[in-house]
C-alpha cells in the first residue's frame, strides 16, 4: 500500500505527484493558496476527489443551469442525496439516477451491485422509504464473448442487489450499439416515498453536536473511485482494480431499516450516505451546507483491514455507510437502534464552529481544510464548445427515403433486433412485485407502482434515444424528454418531473462538450414546455476509450402521477372489437431509426423533427380521454414505428389480432420514426367522445379474434402475419444471442 | 482421467459478506473462537489425461474458473485414475 | 385470529405478509422481531420471503439457527398453522420442521413472474377453500426453490399427502414438481411461490385469497369446536 | 490461533446445474477433455486455539455450515499460528 507517510508536501509539489491523483497545475496552485502552504498527501488527495467530475460537477455546472428547476410541486430540487416531488396528502415522492459506467466495466457484477446500492442510500438518507428501482443500460452489440458476459453480469448484478434489499425492480431499458462496446452504460434509479415531516437533509448543524459513523467498517476498497469516474477509461483498466467495491445488499437492507427508523428521533439532526469520496465527501458537504465545521478523530472509525492510514480513510469508498449528526448527549438512542439491527454505529466526531474540516489520527492533524473550498469553491471550468464536423454533413443528407420489398420479412428482422426485442431474459431475473405495489411491472411503457392507503399511483419511467441525440444532440434531448413523458401519460399518469443522467465521453473534447451543450438546451425546452422539472441528477463523463466517445446519452427518468387508480391504463390491446387509432401524422423519417439500422448498418442523416407545442397538446389531449375513461390502451410509436408497435400491443393477449389500413407508402407508414404519436385502442361506445377530444387522432383498424396482424395499403395488402410467429420472435431474439 | 481441485478465494482486502455473516453466526451459536471466516469456491473436475494438462487447467481457470478482478485461485491435480 | 409475521434481519416480504392478513383479510397481525419474541399468544405462525441473512451460506440457513425458530417449533407441535413462504419455506427445510432441501435453480438465475400451480391436496387448512386439481396463478420470485428431496422421502411425501402444490410448468427444477408441501400433521406448509402477492385484483391475482381465508375459517371452526 | 479449513461438497446423486454449466462452457471454449464440474464451498476460518478444536468443528460443520439433506463436508486443522 502507499507509504504515504514518506511522501513530503515538497515532493509532491516538486514531482507534481498531484497529477496523478487528478489535480492540474492550476488547481494545485488554487490549493495552495487556499491553504495558505503546500497541502500534504492527506490533503492532495481529498481536494482531488472533491474536485474530480464526479463529486463537483466543475464541467458539467454551467450547463447544468439551463435545466428548470422550480415549480410550486416542487419540495427539493438538485443538490440533495434526491429530489422531492409533492403528491398531496402530506406525502411526496424522491427520486434520482446514478450511473456507475466504469466500475461495471472493470467488474460488472459488483459495479452494478454497488450502483443499485449507491442509488438507494441517497433516497433512503433523506429519510423516504424506498419503494422502487430502475436501469438504464447501454451495452456494445451481442456479438463478443466480452459484451456478453458484462451484459449478463451486470444484469445479475443489479438483481442480486435490489432483490436482496427488497425492492422491486420495475422497469428500465436497455439498448445496444457498438459505442458502448467498451463503455457499458450502467444508471440506476431509485423512487422513495415521504411524509412531508420526515424529510431529512444532509446537514451538520449545531455547534457541539455529534457525528456518528454508521454500517460497514470501511476497507480499502474503491480509493479514487471518484477521480477514476472521471477519467478515461483506459486500456490497462487493469490497473485501477484495486478500485473494485464489493457490495453487502444485506447491510444496506439493515441500514434502511434503521435509518427509518431514527429519522422519527429528534435526536438526529442530518445523516447523510457516504458515497463517491466516501467520508470526505459526506463529511465535508454536510458541514458546508450547514455552515460550521466539522473535527474527526480517525481513530474511533471503524476499519475493515489493520494500518489504513488517514489517507485510505478518507478515500475509500467502502458502501454501506453513513454519517449521521445528532445532538449532543443523545447518542445513544440513536446508537441503540443500530445496534438492535445489528449494526455497528459509532461517535467519531463533532460539528464545530471554526469553517474547516479537520481530520485527526494517531493524535495527529491529518489534514486541516477550509469547508467551502472543498464543497463550494471547486472550480469551475467553461469548456469550448464546437459543433461537430458530421452534424453539418448529416443535415445536408436529411431525411433519405428507404424502400422495402417484403414488409413482413422486416417486421420480422426489426423485432429481433436487440434493441426493440423482449427484455424479459432481463427482467425476469428482477424481483419487480416485493412490497406488493407493482400494478404494471416491466413490460409496459411505463410502470406503475400503487401507493398504499390512497387511491394513487406513481408511473415511471427511463428513455434515452442517443441515436437521436448523435444525429442532431439538440432535436434528440427534445425528444429524449417527450419521449418519456409520453411513457408516462400512456399509462394515464400525469408527468410530475424527471431526473437526468447525463452519460457523455471527455468534455474537453469540443465536439463532445457541444453535444452536451446543445442536448442539455433541448432537454431544457422540453421540461419548460411540458412542465416537468428537473429535480436530481448525475454527470457521468469520459465514456470513452480508445479516442472514441460513446453515443450521447443523456438519459431520462420522469415520474408521473395517477390521481385515481381509474386512470392507469395498459399498453396492450383489451378487447376484440375496439376501434384503433394513431395519433399523429407519419412523415418519411428514417434517420437514427431502426429501420436504417437493419438497412444500413448505420445512423446517419437528420434525426426526426419535434414541435414541443404540438407534443404538448396531443400529450395533454389523450391525458384527458384517458381521464375521462376513453381510453382502452395506450402505447407511444418508438423504435421501429407503427409496425413494431401493433405487434407490441398484442404481445401480451396473443389471441388478439388487429386489422389495419395505412395510407401512403407502406415503408415510411410501418416503420418512420415520426415523433409525437401515439397508438391508442378505444371501445366502439366511446369513440364519439374519443375523436372530440383527441384532434390529431386517425382511425385505423380495428382489434380482432384472429391472432393475426393484418395490414393493408391502398395498393392492396401489406402483410399478414400470425401474432404467435412475432410472439416468439420476438420473445426469443435476446436468449439465442446469449446462447 | 484425473481429478482436478480449484480453490477459488477472495483477493486480500476485497470485502466477504457472506464470510463475516457466516462467523457472526457461528459466534452467535456459542463459537466466540472464530475470529475470522471467508468463503471460496471449491471445483472438483474429471478430466481426460493429455499433455499440457496443467497449462490447460491455469488457463480453464484465468478464462472462466476464477474472477481475476477479485479472485485468487490455486489448483491440485491428482493421480491418474482408470475410469 | 391473530398472526405473527415473524420478522429476522433481511426478511423482506414481512410488510407484505402482514398487509395480506391484515389490510386485505382483516385479520389480527404483528410484525414480531426475531429477537425476545414470544409466540404464545398468536393463533398461527408466518415466516415471510426475503433474502434473512443475506441468503448467505445457503438460503434459511442461518435464520434456522435462531432460537425463534424453537418457539416456531413448540407452536407448530400444538397444532397452530404455520406458513413459510420463499424464504419461509427454505428457513423450514432448513431447521428440519419440513423434510427436503430448496438448492439453487435449475437455470441458475432469478426468477420473478406468475406460475400456475396445481392444488394437489385440498384438505388441509391451508387449501380447503380450494378445489382439488385447481389451477392457481401465484407469483414467484425467487433464486433458489429447486426443491430437493431422496427417493424415500419423495415416496413419504406422496404416501401421506404432503405434498399440496405442484407447477404445472416446472420454472426451477424442483423434484416432482414440488411448489409447497406440508408436514406429516398438515399444519406447517412451507411453498416457493407467494400467496401474499396473489390477494388483490390491481396486482393481477387474487388467487392466494382463498388460502388465507382457508387458514382462517378452520381456525375459526376448530375455535369454536374446542369452545363448545 | 489456527487455520481451518472445511470442504463442502454436493452429495453423491444430488444434481449440481452450477457444475453442469462450468463443464459445458468449458466444452464450448474448447475444453473437450472436462467431463465432469462439482462446484463446492470452501470455508477457511481463523479459529482460537483451545481444548475440543476438532469436536467443536465438526459441530459447526453439523450445525450450520453443511446441511446433510444435500451436502458432504471434510475439515482441515491447520498448524498452530502465532498471530
Ligand atoms: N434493464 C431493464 N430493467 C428492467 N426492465 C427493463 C429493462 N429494460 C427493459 N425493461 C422493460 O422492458 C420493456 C420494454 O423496454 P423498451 O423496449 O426499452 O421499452 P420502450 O420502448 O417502451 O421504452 C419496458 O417495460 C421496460 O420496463
Ligand atoms: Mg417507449
Amino acid at each position: 500500500m502507499l507509504q504515504t507517510h514518506e511522501i513530503s508536501p515538497e515532493q509532491i509539489e516538486r514531482e507534481k505527484l498531484y497529477q496523478g491523483m487528478g489535480l492540474t497545475d492550476s488547481e494545485f496552485e488554487m490549493v495552495k493558496r487556499i491553504l495558505g502552504r503546500l497541502p500534504n498527501f492527506t490533503e492532495t488527495g481529498i481536494f482531488s476527489v472533491m474536485w474530480s467530475e464526479h463529486c463537483s460537477y466543475k464541467t458539467s455546472k454551467p450547463l447544468l443551469k439551463k435545466f428548470p428547476t422550480k415549480a410550486p410541486h416542487v419540495l427539493q430540487g438538485p443538490g440533495e442525496g434526491a429530489g422531492i416531488i409533492d403528491i398531496g396528502d402530506n406525502q411526496a415522492v424522491v427520486f434520482k439516477i446514478e450511473s456507475h459506467n466504469h466500475p461495471s466495466a472493470v467488474e460488472p457484477y459488483q459495479g452494478a451491485a454497488t450502483g443499485v446500492g449507491g442509488i438507494i442510500r441517497d433516497v433512503f438518507s433523506m429519510g423516504a422509504r424506498p419503494i422502487a428501482l430502475m436501469n438504464s443500460l447501454r451495452f456494445g452489440n451481442l456479438t463478443t464473448d466480452r459484451v456478453k458476459y458484462l451484459f449478463s453480469e451486470v444484469v445479475n448484478g443489479i438483481a442480486g442487489y435490489g432483490n436482496c434489499v427488497g425492492i422491486p425492480t420495475v422497469g428500465g431499458e436497455v439498448q445496444f450499439d457498438d459505442s458502448y462496446e467498451d463503455n457499458p452504460l450502467v444508471n440506476a434509479m431509485c423512487i422513495g416515498l415521504i411524509n412531508h415531516d420526515d424529510i431529512q437533509k444532509g446537514i451538520a448543524a449545531g455547534i457541539g453536536n455529534t457525528v456518528i459513523y454508521a454500517g460497514a467498517p470501511t476497507g480499502r476498497d474503491g480509493i479514487h473511485g471518484a477521480t477514476f469516474a472521471s477519467d478515461d477509461l483506459a486500456e490497462d483498466a487493469a490497473k485501477d482494480r484495486p478500485a473494485v467495491q464489493v457490495g453487502d445488499p444485506f447491510m444496506e437492507k439493515l441500514l434502511i431499516e434503521a435509518c427509518l427508523e431514527v429519522i422519527h428521533s429528534d435526536a438526529l439532526v442530518g445523516m447523510q450516505d457516504m458515497g463517491a469520496a466516501g467520508l470526505t465527501s459526506s463529511a465535508s458537504e454536510m458541514a458546508s451546507k450547514a455552515g460550521t465545521g466539522l473535527e474527526m478523530n480517525l481513530d474511533l472509525v471503524p476499519q475493515r483491514e489493520q494500518n489504513m492510514t488517514a489517507y485510505e480513510l478518507m478515500l475509500s469508498e467502502s458502501q454501506e455507510r453513513m454519517l449521521l449528526v445528532v445532538k449532543k448527549g443523545r447518542e445513544q438512542e440513536i446508537i441503540d437502534v443500530f445496534e438492535r439491527y445489528g449494526l455497528q454505529a459509532v461517535a467519531v466526531g463533532q460539528v464545530i464552529e471554526e469553517k474547516v474540516f479537520r481530520i485527526k489520527q494517531h493524535g495527529d492533524v491529518q489534514a486541516e481544510i477550509p469547508v467551502d473550498a472543498l464543497a463550494e469553491e471547486a472550480p469551475v471550468y467553461y469548456l469550448p464548445s464546437q459543433e461537430a464536423t458530421y452534424f453539418q454533413e448529416f443535415q445536408k443528407i436529411g431525411n433519405k427515403a428507404l424502400n422495402v420489398d417484403n414488409h413482413s420479412e422486416v417486421l420480422k428482422r426489426l423485432l429481433q433486433q436487440p434493441t426493440i426485442a423482449s427484455k424479459e431474459w432481463v427482467y425476469d431475473q428482477y424481483d419487480s412485485m416485493v412490497q406488493t405495489n407493482t400494478v404494471m411491472g416491466p413490460g409496459s411503457d411505463a410502470a406503475v407502482v400503487r401507493i398504499k392507503g390512497t387511491n394513487k399511483a406513481l408511473a415511471i419511467t427511463t428513455d434515452c434515444n442517443s441515436r437521436y441525440i448523435y444525429l442532431d444532440p439538440e432535436t434528440g434531448g427534445k425528444i429524449a424528454v417527450a419521449e418519456a413523458a409520453r411513457n408516462i401519460v400512456c399509462s394515464g399518469a400525469r408527468p410530475l418531473g424527471l431526473t437526468d443522467g447525463l452519460n457523455f465521453g471527455n468534455p474537453t473534447n469540443p465536439e463532445v462538450f457541444w453535444q452536451m451543450e446543445k442536448s442539455v438546451e433541448g432537454m431544457s425546452q422540453a421540461c419548460e414546455a411540458l412542465a416537468t422539472p428537473v429535480i436530481s441528477g448525475n454527470v457521468s463523463l469520459y465514456n470513452q476509450s480508445k479516442g472514441k466517445a460513446i453515443f450521447p446519452t443523456p438519459i431520462v427518468g420522469m415520474v408521473g402521477l395517477h390521481e385515481s387508480l381509474e386512470h392507469i391504463t395498459p399498453s396492450f390491446f383489451q378487447h376484440i372489437g375496439d376501434v384503433i387509432y394513431v395519433i399523429g401524422e407519419t412523415k418519411p423519417e428514417f434517420g437514427g431509426s431502426e429501420l436504417q439500422n437493419l438497412l444500413e448498418g448505420t445512423y446517419q442523416g437528420k434525426a426526426p423533427e419535434i414541435n414541443l407545442e404540438v407534443e404538448a397538446k396531443r400529450q395533454a389531449q389523450l391525458l384527458e380521454a384517458i381521464q375521462q375513461g376513453l381510453v382502452a390502451s395506450a402505447h407511444d410509436l418508438a423504435e421501429g414505428g407503427l409496425g413494431v408497435a401493433l405487434a407490441e400491443c398484442l404481445f401480451f393477449d396473443t389471441t388478439l389480432g388487429a386489422d389495419i389500413q395505412v395510407e401512403g407508402d407502406a415503408t415510411v407508414a410501418l416503420f418512420s420514426e415520426t415523433q409525437s404519436r401515439f397508438l391508442v385502442s378505444v371501445k366502439r361506445e366511446h369513440q364519439e367522445a374519443f375523436e372530440h377530444l383527441v384532434e390529431d387522432a386517425r382511425e385505423v383498424g380495428l382489434v380482432t379474434g384472429d391472432s393475426q396482424l393484418t395490414i393493408r395499403g391502398n395498393q392492396g395488402d401489406i402483410l399478414t402475419e400470425k401474432v404467435e410467429e412475432l410472439h416468439n420472435l420476438w420473445k426469443g431474439a435476446i436468449p439465442c444471442l446469449l446462447k | 482421467m484425473r481429478k482436478v481441485t480449484v480453490y477459488i478465494t477472495l483477493k486480500q482486502g476485497v470485502l466477504d459478506p457472506q464470510g463475516k455473516a457466516i462467523q457472526t453466526s457461528l459466534n452467535s451459536l456459542g463459537y466466540k473462537e472464530v475470529e475470522e471466516a471467508r468463503v471460496g469456491k471449491y471445483i472438483e473436475m474429471q478430466i481426460e489425461d493429455g499433455p499440457n494438462l496443467e497449462s490447460r487447467v491455469k488457463e480453464m481457470c484465468d478464462k472462466l474458473l476464477a474472477n481475476p478482478v477479485i479472485e485468487d485461485y490455486q489448483f491440485e491435480v491428482g493421480e491418474a485414475v482408470h475410469a | 385470529m391473530k398472526f405473527a409475521v415473524i420478522v429476522f434481519p433481511g426478511s423482506n416480504c414481512d410488510r407484505d405478509m402482514y398487509h395480506a392478513v391484515k389490510g386485505v383479510l382483516g385479520e389480527e397481525a404483528d410484525l414480531v422481531w426475531y429477537q425476545n419474541s414470544n409466540l404464545e399468544n398468536y393463533d398461527g405462525i408466518l415466516l415471510p420471503g426475503g433474502f434473512s441473512y443475506g441468503d448467505y451460506l445457503r438460503s434459511g440457513a442461518v435464520a434456522a439457527t435462531s432460537d425463534v425458530m424453537n418457539q416456531v417449533r413448540e407452536q407448530a407441535a400444538k397444532g397452530k398453522p404455520v406458513l413459510g413462504v420463499c424464504n419461509g419455506f427454505q428457513i423450514l427445510t432448513e431447521s428440519g420442521l419440513l423434510p427436503g432441501a430448496l438448492m439453487r435453480n435449475r437455470k441458475l438465475s432469478f426468477m420473478c413472474h406468475q406460475e400456475e400451480l396445481v392444488v394437489e391436496n385440498n384438505q388441509t387448512i391451508f387449501t380447503s377453500g380450494y378445489a382439488k386439481g385447481e389451477v392457481v396463478r401465484y407469483p414467484i420470485a425467487h433464486g433458489e426453490g429447486n426443491y430437493f428431496c431422496d427417493a424415500e422421502t419423495l415416496a413419504d411425501l406422496k404416501k401421506n399427502n404432503q405434498i399440496v402444490f405442484t407447477y404445472k410448468n416446472n420454472p426451477n427444477g424442483s423434484t416432482y414438481d414440488i411448489a409447497g408441501i406440508t408436514n406429516k400433521e398438515g399444519n406447517v406448509l412451507g411453498m416457493m411461490p407467494h400467496p401474499e402477492r396473489a390477494v388483490e385484483a390491481l396486482l393481477g391475482s387474487y388467487d392466494g385469497l382463498k388460502l388465507f381465508q382457508s387458514i382462517v375459517k378452520n381456525w375459526r371452526e376448530s375455535y369454536y369446536v374446542a369452545n363448545a
